[in-house]
């Protein structure tokens, strides 16, 4: 039965199924109890579950995410939020040297079977140090797995095969996006492996991933009415990245965009970029492209802050100068 | 933790600097309620966390240092910058994000940054502060400045590893660093008693080997007394110290809260010890002060409040070209 | 700092044990003299950190632990290793980068890990192991197991914000995890005195509200009879508790250690009450053991020594395709 | 007078110099002191200068890099020692959301003058934790300048521009180059804005930095004698990406390979790789290619450590393959 929920009731009910069905899930983090969540995803879980399951953590984001781990190597399957990705930089030992080397470096002998939340991106006006898009540079760490939902249906389902990982997994949420609503049908899993084609089309390929579908759907919602065809891509799983998804709607469209909310040297739409031309060079009418976000850190002001994201125009601009069309 | 009694020893100031007290902590609270019906209008965005309760921390400490000193603060931190000598204006326009604002509206209500009084922000990372602090604290002792740098920070940073090694740093090497901890029991939802296993944080920060200081958060007049003699011990070289000052947050912790976590009663009931009436009273009692002086006091905050609306509502806009020229001091682009 | 006196007190155990916490001193003295031959031909490479002079710590500690308890450590850890149950040989080969090695020769010296005596490494960033000590305890205590996390770190990780993080969590929440300081005074080349405004870490850790001991590390029974009351104090449930072992290392940090920091007398001293010839003089003096049991004892750990670099020299190299199927449990490679 | 000096040697006379020209440079670290500095880049340097400028620092990565901020901004030039880029994620914090925005956030009205020295690199079989090749990562944060000193001379002169500079520098010194030596002219200042051509060459551009420089350089050599004329170009610079020298190089020789000790997914490598295809894409020859490091936690078994990261051999077959030849 289809019904119309929002990105964070999603996400809600897919904690709520996972606490449900293994008594080893518990959420910890700060403010996810009492207080309901910071983006009040957990609100009502508290009551619920009980404060064991649902468990307040103080500000020690370093030890309450490496202490996830221990939990993990212990037997539980802890989904830890640490509230913004801004607050994961404390973090990031136990993220890189721990949990993600763990696996290989004891050859082979302990799994962290960990699921680490937090939100991500900018557009809130909320500055440069609560803005930062950093899911695609964790990326580039072997031993974790990336994904980035951009859609209600992969905030529901995406946790259920997170948790069935064995090894760590970390889902970024994009903070514009939780009061989104969209219509869910009847139980859909999703892998948490593949790219999503959104939008199919064959003049250019859009290729973008979490707060940046929205505005390239758009883009390429205008780009038809300007008669040009553009196919849309939701990367989903920032690592592994679906290579194949990526070069197969390359050769469909011989034209790519990448649009990535990441700062633009460095950026998860380089590797893609590179990606491509290590593919599908001979089959490319033009170089491939990106929009990114400007090399500065994220200001305030809203005119400011809105030019230094992607935005749908220059979406359409960037397609438009690889088509060598004018607007 | 119940609230104390409210406030009411003897205010020991001459009319003049009683008073002062009173008008910081006036300006703070009216331009805070302006804020706040700002946000609701749209006119104030992001994030803005109110110092509404907490006034006589920032006022009485502040007036306890020296304009040379340096003061490190948290995204709560209107109150400090307008008590350390920002122009009321600068800070409205920087949560409008005008250009004229004191951050040239990059920053909005978390960073205010302000050189002329060496306020060194407007840090809206739990803790990031502290490092900074001790930082400018070595600057000033390799240097030989006889300067402070108080650092303001809430109770909940104090779970931090932040506040920990910056703490055994600041203390190791003797640093004139005046540890300012906002005790305010609550770190957004979550209640100290939830977040340290030692909520005695003066028992915390002994274990530093460092002095401390506990007072009355509440109490304009044992904030400031408390801070003059913590600031004179620190500038004498006595090396850090540290402060818990008392204190309540009346209002929500970021427009986003739905106070979840803490009984209408338990507020109330901290509301009866606001800073600010207790304190009009005791001045009262003291005939430093009558209703009508009040009234034109507040009336002339009023104005104070109006006239940087007015001057936020007619700010400009940064550009683009100018805010993309600023990623490096020296100009150009990064990348 | 100067050295205590050489352990004399009795030895309050039967000859069983007495003789076994003798063995286990002498086979990780032998392994890592050995280690250290191998290190200086090539053998065996990268970090190579030895433990000799604080053999009383891991044996005297480990021998109070039950064999389901969970074990954390640092790169500094054959000890513990071996004192654990992992055979000699594994732990060679794993120096060596052979398969056969308990990491499969991919960790080396600094990640000796072992799933069946509970082992979890091995950690060679500093302090690093306390968040993971009280996530494992956390489990325990959820999952109802009467387990004790052991968690070993040298006092150097004081200063780190992961240990005041951690000692908070653990005492907040009451879990049952013992934490297990080595204090050697030294961390590298940096003495305790330089590194921690308060040197007395048993205060500090008292200031989470936690119960402390501090022991003679030198003194292995010392350390075994303390331990084995704070296992039972953690096992009962009423929470962690942090121990202070109170050691030197007779050898340098590393194999890259020019030893500036100290003086030879000042090693000279604390050699005197070396925990293996102090326990064997006790030994003998109560004639639970005479000079030929005694070479008797060591030539069997000899050979023990000899077959495990038999052993690892006979190893076998991991193929790079196995390594690169292996960053997930689920295989397959990882990009 | 030219003289032969090591790049340890070559690093300490750098340090020498700016504590003897500045009083307001000082030194800290780790075991910079007494210890000698974990690599003796700093030996003797105590004995000269005292404890006060050669600050021997406790475990506490954040506080210290953080305290480096506050100095900076206090009137200091301080040079913070992170012993290795592993242990510099406990120091993320301070680093991205304070050094790199604290210009910027203040409306320009503060500038942060710090340099960050830290040891990269694998090689030297100390496994999984000790082997971390970041500064490519590093390299994706605005507001702050990557260097990658790879030559004796760039390590002796590279710090007095990055001291001169009024914002945060950091500086990324290969473990594997500690002992190399090499002769060393007279006073030569090196610039900290542009990358520079090692050896000319027509038929490949193989573009790198740091610890592979080496490795590039051998295997230009063997291509050398099989014919193959590569020219090598060392980035030196890593944020900014001296892009005019990159497009310059890549349309001398229209085949172009980058040799990157990071990980391969997400690394400098793929960014090096967009920018030539967004400014030379069409005067290419074939799809640029890398050479990185394998996805995988660096083992410490010597041929395994081998394997995983770049080597001359790779580099060849990599050229190789771009020009369709076989060895
Ligand atoms: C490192 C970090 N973690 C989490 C947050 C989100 N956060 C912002 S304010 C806050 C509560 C801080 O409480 P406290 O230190 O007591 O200061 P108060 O807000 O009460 O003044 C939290 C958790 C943050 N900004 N930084
Ligand atoms: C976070 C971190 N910083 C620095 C290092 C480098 N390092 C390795 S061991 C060590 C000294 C640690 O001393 P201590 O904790 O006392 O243990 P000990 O070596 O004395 O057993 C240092 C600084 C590291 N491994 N991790
Ligand atoms: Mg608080
Ligand atoms: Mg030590």
């Amino acid at each position: 039965m289809s019904r119309r929920i929002s990105y964070r009731e999603a996400l809600r009910e897919g904690l709520r199924e996972a606490l449900l069905n293994d008594p080893r899930v518990l959420l910890m983090g700060e403010d996810v109890g009492r207080y309901g969540g910071t983006y009040a995803v957990s609100k009502g879980l508290l009551d619920e579950f009980g404060p064991d399951r649902i468990r307040d953590t103080p500000l020690s984001e370093l030890a309450f995410v490496g202490a996830g781990i221990g939990a993990a190597l212990g037997g539980l399957r802890p989904v830890v939020e640490v509230m913004t990705v801004n607050f994961s930089l404390l973090a990031l030992d136990p993220i890189v040297n721990t949990a993600a080397l763990y696996h290989h470096m004891s050859g082979g002998q302990f799994s962290v079977p960990l699921v680490i939340r937090m939100a991500t991106g900018a557009g809130r006006q909320v500055a440069a140090q609560h803005s930062h898009s950093f899911e695609g540079w964790y990326a580039h760490i072997p031993g974790i797995t990336i994904l980035a939902p951009a859609t209600v249906r992969d905030a529901r389902y995406m946790l259920a095969p997170a948790l069935s990982d064995p090894d760590p997994v970390l889902i970024f949420e994009h903070a514009a996006l939780y009061n989104m609503e969209a219509e869910l049908g009847d139980e859909e899993p999703v892998d948490i492996r593949s790219a999503r084609l959104m939008r199919d089309g064959s003049d250019v390929a859009l290729i973008t991933y979490g707060g940046s579908l929205y505005k390239t759907l758009a883009a390429a919602e205008q780009l038809a009415m300007r008669g040009i065809s553009a196919a849309v891509l939701d990367l989903r799983v920032l690592r592994p990245l679906d290579t194949g998804a990526i070069v197969a709607l390359t050769r469909q469209c011989r034209r790519v965009v990448v649009v990535d909310e990441g700062w633009r040297s460095g950026s998860l739409a380089a590797e893609v970029m590179a990606r491509i031309v290590e593919h599908a060079f001979y089959e490319l009418d033009a170089p491939p492209a990106r929009v990114c976000s400007e090399e500065v850190p994220v200001p305030y002001a809203r005119h400011l802050e809105e030019a230094v994201l992607p935005q749908p125009e220059k979406i359409i601009a960037a397609v438009e100068a690889l088509l060598g069309v004018s607007s | 933790m119940i609230a104390p009694p409210p406030p009411s020893g003897p205010v020991p100031y001459n009319r003049d600097f009683a008073l002062l007290l009173l008008t910081d902590m006036l300006r703070v609270r009216r331009m805070e309620e302006k804020s706040a019906e700002l946000y609701g209008a749209g006119r104030i965005r992001g994030f803005l966390h109110l110092y509404i309760g907490e006034e006589a921390v920032a006022v009485g400490a502040l007036h306890a240092l020296q304009a040379h000193d340096n003061l490190v603060t948290t995204y709560r931190e209107h109150a400090h910058a307008l008590v350390r000598g920002m122009p009321m204006s600068a800070i409205m326009a920087e949560m409008y994000g005008r250009q004229e604002g004191c951050s040239q509206g990059r920053g909005g209500s978390m960073h205010l940054f302000d050189r002329t009084t060496r306020l060194f922000g407007g840090n809206a990372i739990v803790g990031a502060g502290l490092p900074v602090a001790v930082g400018l604290a070595l600057a000033d002792k390799m240097l030989r400045a006889s300067r402070v740098t108080a650092c303001f920070f809430g109770e909940g940073a104090v779970a931090e590893g932040a506040f920990h090694e910056s703490m055994n740093l600041a203390a190791l090497w003797r640093l004139p660093v005046l540890f300012c901890c906002e005790n305010n029991r609550y770190a957004m939802g979550t209640a100290l008693e939830r977040s340290e296993s030692q909520t005695d944080l003066c028992a915390k920060a002994s274990s530093y080997g460092m002095p401390v200081l506990r007072v009355d958060g509440m109490d304009v007049v044992a904030v400031h007394e408390a801070t003059l003699q913590a600031q004179a011990r620190v500038r004498a070289g006595e090396g850090p110290l540290f402060v818990e000052y008392q204190t309540y947050r009346f209002r929500a912790h970021s427009m986003f809260d739905a106070e979840l976590y803490r009984s209408r009663e338990e507020v109330e009931q901290w509301k009866k010890c606001g800073p600010i009436h207790t304190y009009t009273a005791r001045l009262k009692r003291q005939e430093l002060l009558d209703e009508e002086a009040f009234l034109a006091l507040d009336a002339q905050v009023a104005a104070e409040v109006d006239s940087a609306v007015v001057f936020a509502e007619a700010g400009s806009d940064e550009t683009f070209e100018s805010m993309m020229a600023d990623v490096h001091t020296s100009g150009g682009l990064s990348r």
